[in-house]
């Protein structure tokens, strides 16, 4: 999920003027029903409504939900799911209105992670603990730090995870049958090849030199832990360093870079650049499909390491229907839901369960998963996987890039 | 008679500066009163302030006997006619005589029945189902006055109805309008024309300096001018500067004797055109002077005469004298009007 | 009564955009919003001390001048050649406002669509042989200039000012061009003498609210514009959006700056005609 | 001999007929085609699959088609009636009043939509109104009312009242003129604000975020969700619905008006 300017601006606005606002309790009676035994849970849930607020940008994943999520919860569980559209800081913004105007609640279930859980958490508007309440809760990998830290916050019951995405680079296999699979290569290759290579301005081209930072500041362990002066600056050095050398071979000589990735795809797309990025490893399987990319296009992870973060549901303190909306995020987290949200037609997005502690016949089918040839294989992605970290890193890196590679100023 | 229209010391406000300062004039049922004024004296000013279209300053506007200062327009009962007829785009002529009687809920037989009447008074009846646009100026001009009558006013407001018309539209709507009897209305018309003055009016007005200046049928306003102010805005010609003195006008010319009721002391000499004619022989002439201009004027030809420092406009004989001959001239005293005061207009 | 309802109505129409313009003075000072700690005037210093303000203020002003002075240029060319009673004037009036409508998100999309390196003019350069890659046509957006921008806010524009050109020439322009005609006034003659001036007259506030439009439009210019310089409306927006709350006051700052850049050319256009109208 | 004024003419109309109706064309191509890559001059996959996202199950774009109809329609109206009142006024005032309530009109058309909306939101938060279709409407009148103020100014600047002035005198009341008078004579005005309301209304994005809370979702925040996430499909066929009903609309009026025009002189 992509926050955008767009729509962040009116979030940030509504943010702005609601931050010296008091907090108000949430009400008791909410959290007493995540404290219930489950099959009193799923007796309240029936014949109820469950209202979902999530990112409805995209028609596979529209389809996934309002095609097969929702009539098997109306079929198993007497749930009548709606989805209304809303996403990051919008739904922040959202839920502090509503708080403020003592409306009652207009979302039961969120799609979140990251920066828009910790806003919920530091106002205090999320329900919980509830998620290591639910049954399929012990199918969760646990193991993975992707999954059990969100941007190394614990997400401490307040969200379930229900899918896991990695940051990819993408190549056209027609155009560049043998890509560089380092940030060394990856230099080699711009300076080899002039004009054929960029990134964009947003929070995806950001991400994507948080990456170099990483690789080239000596791994992101050094990275953890809070944010750190020193190891940024010295981080920072060695990004906009690197930068600043292969520049030249740069997209318009690297004095000018795309807005969005949605752009950087449209250049990749049409042969004016030979890499595109994404936040999903998978975006490039749902975009083949789509028509948006050629059918060559392929996923791609540098050695020195990849981001990796998952998504979770939340659900608000004022939902009208907590109960109904666990047992969604229970039915989401089910081998079934997850097994079918990773099939390449439909979603393609990634498992959040340890398939070893699944029963049979599950674990076979996840093997027998047939794989789309432009998914990569779960150990390479598990193997480059790295988790975020303080999003301060985020902030400043953004702001030094700027002021100074963007802006064309010599530093 | 009761009165249709009284205006007491009325003040009007040109935009934000003061215009007509002290007004007051009545109009009787029936009468039609002319407003003359030069360009820019502040007519429609007047009659849009007696309409409600301006607001009054001070003083009071009585329309039928009843106080309407601080009336809207629609309930005053004073129907105020553009110079340029305003008839409504989007509707047709019936609809536009029917307008202010569907104001007033009037019965839809009795409507048209008395549509039917309007037109035909003023002589449009076939032209009812025409939208305005399809109407000649004449036409307008006759059906915007039906429409007026058809609000049964007691004062109809008139702004220049004949200006800007050619001359055989002029003759059309100056029939109309003399031929339109309106027992118990009022009209008053304002106009800069003397022609149409005196044709239209039973009275005359005279707006000027911001206040009315005299009332007076066309006649007498001619023959006996208040001011010299309103014979020259009249246009008569010889005014002359002097003294009353036992039974005798002295001024530059000579002694002119004089009889009947004069004012003594200083005056102005005011006379027509046709008060000085060219004397037959030199004993009857009382002053000479030599002819400087011709006016060929298509009825009545003058001569501009100057005698001395005094320049006098006579009717010309016939023949035509030559510029540059010398004339005796003979002015008939009984017809001299005298201005007390001197000439400072 | 009258003067009163003059009065009510500026009122209702101008106060939440004044209360808007009060919030963000406030915000610039930090008296108000996210991150406020009491007076200061460490955004405004810090907006100036960016070089990149007076760069994209300046970019954004070129593109404004540019695109505001193109589609005037085209709706008085068109307006005039089409005059009512010309051959086609009907159809050309049709055409020339058709994309009114069009919003200008769509609009900065078919910018995109066609004027990009690989879009359908450099396919038909392609196909033409005049190029062999997309790097070979000439770049038209994201570009230095902003050319693609221009001409996509031009084109957008065009339609509103040419119907109001139109209907300029047909009110006025056609009594006013026969008298200059009767009056020996021929061809360029006329256009130069009437045409142009009743135009131009008459076109003027439009053009104005046009400029302050553009100056301050979004859509359009992040999908088209480049990174660097960056126009005045996405910097507005970057500072707006920053994740840091510590750039909220410098966005305040910018949003006054867009204000001045909109406010001023009205009432720059307001002097200029008060004083023509004491001159005549 | 042709002059050159005529062969001007007969050089722009292709270009005029091209700017007229290139945008539909390449939209409307873009809305059923996908696998368009340089240097292809058509797309290399036909499909339907966009204009199933406006009708039918799940389907975001028809629903907020008619969110964008109704909001753009009561703006339009409101728009048109604050206009016209508020420009007659302001018309009608003289010197330094006339003066502020020009500028009072300009002020929501020349500022930049950033400091509309946030001072939008200060007050619709304060009414109580935030993140509702109520408050999105008031944030859309407040620029709808700034551009028919001034559409209305610039009309009652340069109409004499004549026709409502021999109203008044022949009896009819305020309301009287207003209703026979000043409506059926000014019906191609009104409609035209009308319009210019609805347009306002129709591509507004920044105050119905603002005002909305991003709960209120319509047909030009679709359109840029779709932008962003790279569906270009979906975002052509958004933005073709977003472009034909102003279109017919348009059309619709010059026709309406084109009738009464036959009846009038």
């Amino acid at each position: 999920m992509r926050g955008w300017r767009w729509l962040q601006l009116p979030a940030l606005l509504c943010g702005a003027l609601v931050m010296a606002c008091d907090r108000v309790a949430p009400e008791p009676t909410s959290r007493a029903i995540a404290a219930q035994p489950w099959d009193s849970v799923l007796a309240q849930a029936r014949g109820s409504t469950v209202t979902w607020r999530m990112w409805r940008g995209d028609p596979s994943i529209n389809a996934f939900i309002d095609q097969w999520v929702a009539p098997r919860l109306l079929e198993r569980f007497g749930i009548t799911l709606e989805v209304v559209p809303g996403q990051g800081p919008g739904m922040v913004n959202l839920l502090v209105t509503e708080r403020e105007a003592g409306a009652r609640g207009s979302s039961d279930l969120l799609w979140i992670n990251g920066a828009t859980f910790a806003s919920l958490r530091r106002e205090d508007l999320l329900l919980g603990p509830w998620a290591d309440r639910l049954p399929n809760a012990r199918y969760i990998d646990t193991a993975s730090v992707i999954i059990a830290r969100d941007f190394e916050q614990d997400p401490g019951g307040y969200e379930s995870p229900w899918g896991q995405v990695e940051y990819a680079l993408i190549y056209d296999s027609a155009r560049v049958p043998d890509p560089p699979r380092s940030v060394a290569e990856l230099g080699a290759w711009i300076d080899a090849h002039p004009g054929r290579f960029t990134h964009d301005q947003s929070f995806s081209g950001m991400t994507f030199l948080k990456i170099l930072m990483y690789a080239l500041g000596g791994g992101v362990e050094r990275f953890q832990g809070g944010f750190d002066s020193t190891a940024y600056a010295a981080g920072r050095d060695s990004v906009l360093g690197w930068v600043t050398r292969h520049r030249a071979g740069f997209w318009r000589l690297g004095a000018t870079y795309p807005a969005g990735v949605a752009e950087l795809h449209r250049l990749f797309a049409n042969g004016e650049i030979d890499f595109s990025m994404s936040n999903n490893e998978n975006e490039v399987i749902s975009k083949v499909r789509q028509g948006i990319l050629p059918a060559t296009a392929r996923p791609l992870l540098l050695r020195d390491g990849m981001l990796a973060n998952a998504h979770y549901l939340g659900i608000p303190v004022n939902a009208r229907n907590p109960a109904g909306a666990m047992v969604v995020a229970d039915f989401l987290l089910s081998p079934e839901a997850q097994l079918e949200k990773l099939r390449p037609e439909v979603w393609a997005d990634g498992s959040v369960l340890d398939v070893s502690r699944l029963p049979e016949p599950w674990r076979g089918r996840f093997a027998a998963q047939a794989r789309d040839p432009h998914a990569l294989s779960p150990d390479s992605l598990r193997r480059y996987a790295r988790p975020e970290v303080d999003p301060e890193y985020h902030e400043r890196l953004t702001d030094d890039w700027r002021r100074t590679i963007r802006a064309n100023t010599p530093r | 008679m009761t009165v249709a229209l009284r205006l007491d010391s009325m003040a009007v406000n040109f935009g934000s500066v003061a215009g007509l300062t002290d007004v007051t004039l009545a109009v009787a049922r029936g009468e039609r009163v002319v407003l003359l004024a030069p360009s820019g004296a502040g007519k429609t000013t007047l009659l849009r302030a007696i309409a409600g279209l301006e607001p009054v300053v001070n003083g009071s506007v009585v329309v039928g006997g009843r106080d309407v200062t601080n009336d809207p327009p629609e309930s005053r009962g004073a129907v105020y006619l553009h110079q340029t007829p305003m008839l409504f785009p989007h509707l047709d002529v019936a609809a536009n005589v029917a307008f202010p009687m569907r104001l007033r809920g009037i019965d839809r037989d009795d409507i048209s029945r008395r549509v039917s009447e309007l037109l035909a008074s003023v002589q449009v009846s076939e032209l009812a189902g025409r939208r305005p646009g399809a109407l000649s100026g004449g036409q307008r001009h006759r059906v915007a006055l039906a429409r007026a009558i058809a609000a049964n006013p007691q004062m109809l407001l008139l702004d220049e109805p004949l200006a800007s018309l050619d001359p055989g539209l002029r003759q059309d709507v100056r029939q109309v309008l003399t031929r339109t009897h309106l027992d118990g209305t009022g009209m008053l018309i304002a106009t800069h024309d003397l022609d149409d003055a005196v044709l239209l009016a039973d009275r005359v007005a005279v707006l000027l300096g911001g206040r009315i200046a005299q009332v007076a049928p066309a006649e007498e306003l001619f023959r006996a001018p208040a001011t010299v102010a309103i014979a020259a805005f009249l246009g008569i010609p010889n005014r002359i500067t002097g003294r009353v003195e036992d039974g005798a006008f002295c001024s530059s010319m000579g002694r002119l004797p004089v009889g009947g009721a004069v004012p003594h002391g200083p005056v102005v000499a005011v006379f027509a055109v046709d008060a000085v004619t060219v004397a037959t022989g030199d004993e009857q002439a009382g002053v000479f002077g030599e002819v400087v201009e011709l006016h060929r004027h298509l009825r009545h030809p003058s001569i501009i005469v100057q005698c001395g420092s005094v320049t006098l406009e006579a009717l010309a004989p016939r023949p035509v004298p030559s510029r540059g001959a010398t004339v005796g001239l003979v002015i008939d005293p009984s017809v001299i009007h005298f201005v007390p005061g001197t000439d400072d207009a | 009564m009258i003067r009163r309802g003059a009065g009510l109505a500026a009122f209702l129409v101008a106060t939440p955009v004044l209360i808007g313009i009060a919030y963000s003075a406030l915000a610039s000072v930090g008296l108000l919003g996210p991150g406020s700690t009491g007076f200061s005037t460490a955004s405004w210093a810090s907006a100036f001390d960016d070089p990149q303000l007076l760069r994209g203020l300046g970019w954004s002003l070129w593109v404004a001048s540019a695109a505001t002075a193109l589609a005037t240029m085209a709706a008085v060319v068109v307006a005039a050649l089409f005059r009512p009673g010309t051959r086609s004037s009907g159809v050309a009036r049709l055409l020339a406002v058709m994309p009114l409508p069009l919003s200008h998100l769509a609009a900065g999309v078919l910018g995109v669509l066609v004027l990009g390196q690989s879009g359908l003019l450099a396919r038909g350069a392609f196909m033409a042989g005049w190029i062999d890659q997309p790097a070979a046509m000439p770049a038209l957006i994201y570009d230095q200039w902003g050319i693609g921008l221009i001409v996509v806010l031009a084109w957008k524009e065009f339609p509103f000012l040419a119907l109001i050109a139109f209907s300029l020439l047909a009110d006025r322009g056609r009594a006013l061009e026969e008298a200059a005609r009767t009056l020996g006034a021929r061809g360029r003659a006329v256009f130069w003498a009437v045409t142009w001036p009743v135009l131009w007259r008459g076109l003027m506030p439009a053009v104005v609210a046009v400029f302050a439009f553009v100056a301050g439009t979004y859509e359009a210019t992040v999908l088209l514009a480049p990174s660097d310089p960056l126009a005045l409306p996405l910097l507005t927006m970057e500072r707006y959006t920053d994740v840091g709350v510590a750039k909220r006051g410098e966005a305040h700052v910018l949003v006054l700056i867009g204000l001045v850049v909109g406010i001023g050319a009205v009432a720059l256009h307001e002097a200029a005609r008060a004083r023509d109208r004491r001159a005549t | 001999m042709t002059s050159v004024p005529a062969m001007l003419r007969r050089g722009l109309l292709p270009l005029l007929l091209l700017s007229a109706a290139m945008p539909l064309a390449i939209l409307g191509l873009a809305s059923i085609g996908s696998d368009w890559f340089f240097p292809a001059l058509l797309p290399g996959t036909f499909s339907l699959a966009s204009w199933r996202n406006v009708v039918g199950t799940g389907a975001l774009l028809g629903p907020a088609l008619l969110a964008s109809a109704a909001l753009a329609l009561a703006t339009g109206l409101a728009a048109m009636v604050f206009g016209a009142f508020a420009g007659s006024a302001i018309a009608a005032a003289t010197g330094w009043r006339r003066v502020i309530g020009a500028g009072a009109a300009f002020l929501p058309v020349a500022a930049p939509p950033v400091a509309l909306a946030t001072g939008l939101h200060a007050t619709l938060l304060g009414a109580g109104l935030g993140s509702s279709i109520v408050g999105v409407f008031v944030a859309h009148v407040v620029p709808a009312c700034g551009y028919t103020t001034l559409y209305f100014l610039g009309i009652f600047t340069v109409r004499e009242g004549g026709h409502e002035d021999a109203a008044r005198t022949l009896g009819a009341g305020r309301f009287d003129v207003l209703r026979r008078v000043t409506i059926p004579m000014m019906h191609r005005e009104l409609l035209e604000a009308l319009l210019l309301g609805a347009i306002v209304s129709w591509g507004q994005v920044a105050l119905t975020l603002v005002a909305g809370g991003g709960s209120v979702r319509t047909l030009p925040l679709e359109v840029i969700d779709y932008l962003v996430a790279g569906q270009d499909q979906l975002a052509a066929t958004g933005s073709l619905l977003l472009v034909i009903p102003p279109l017919a609309a348009f059309g619709l009026m010059r026709l309406a008006l084109r009738n009464v025009e036959l009846v009038l002189p």
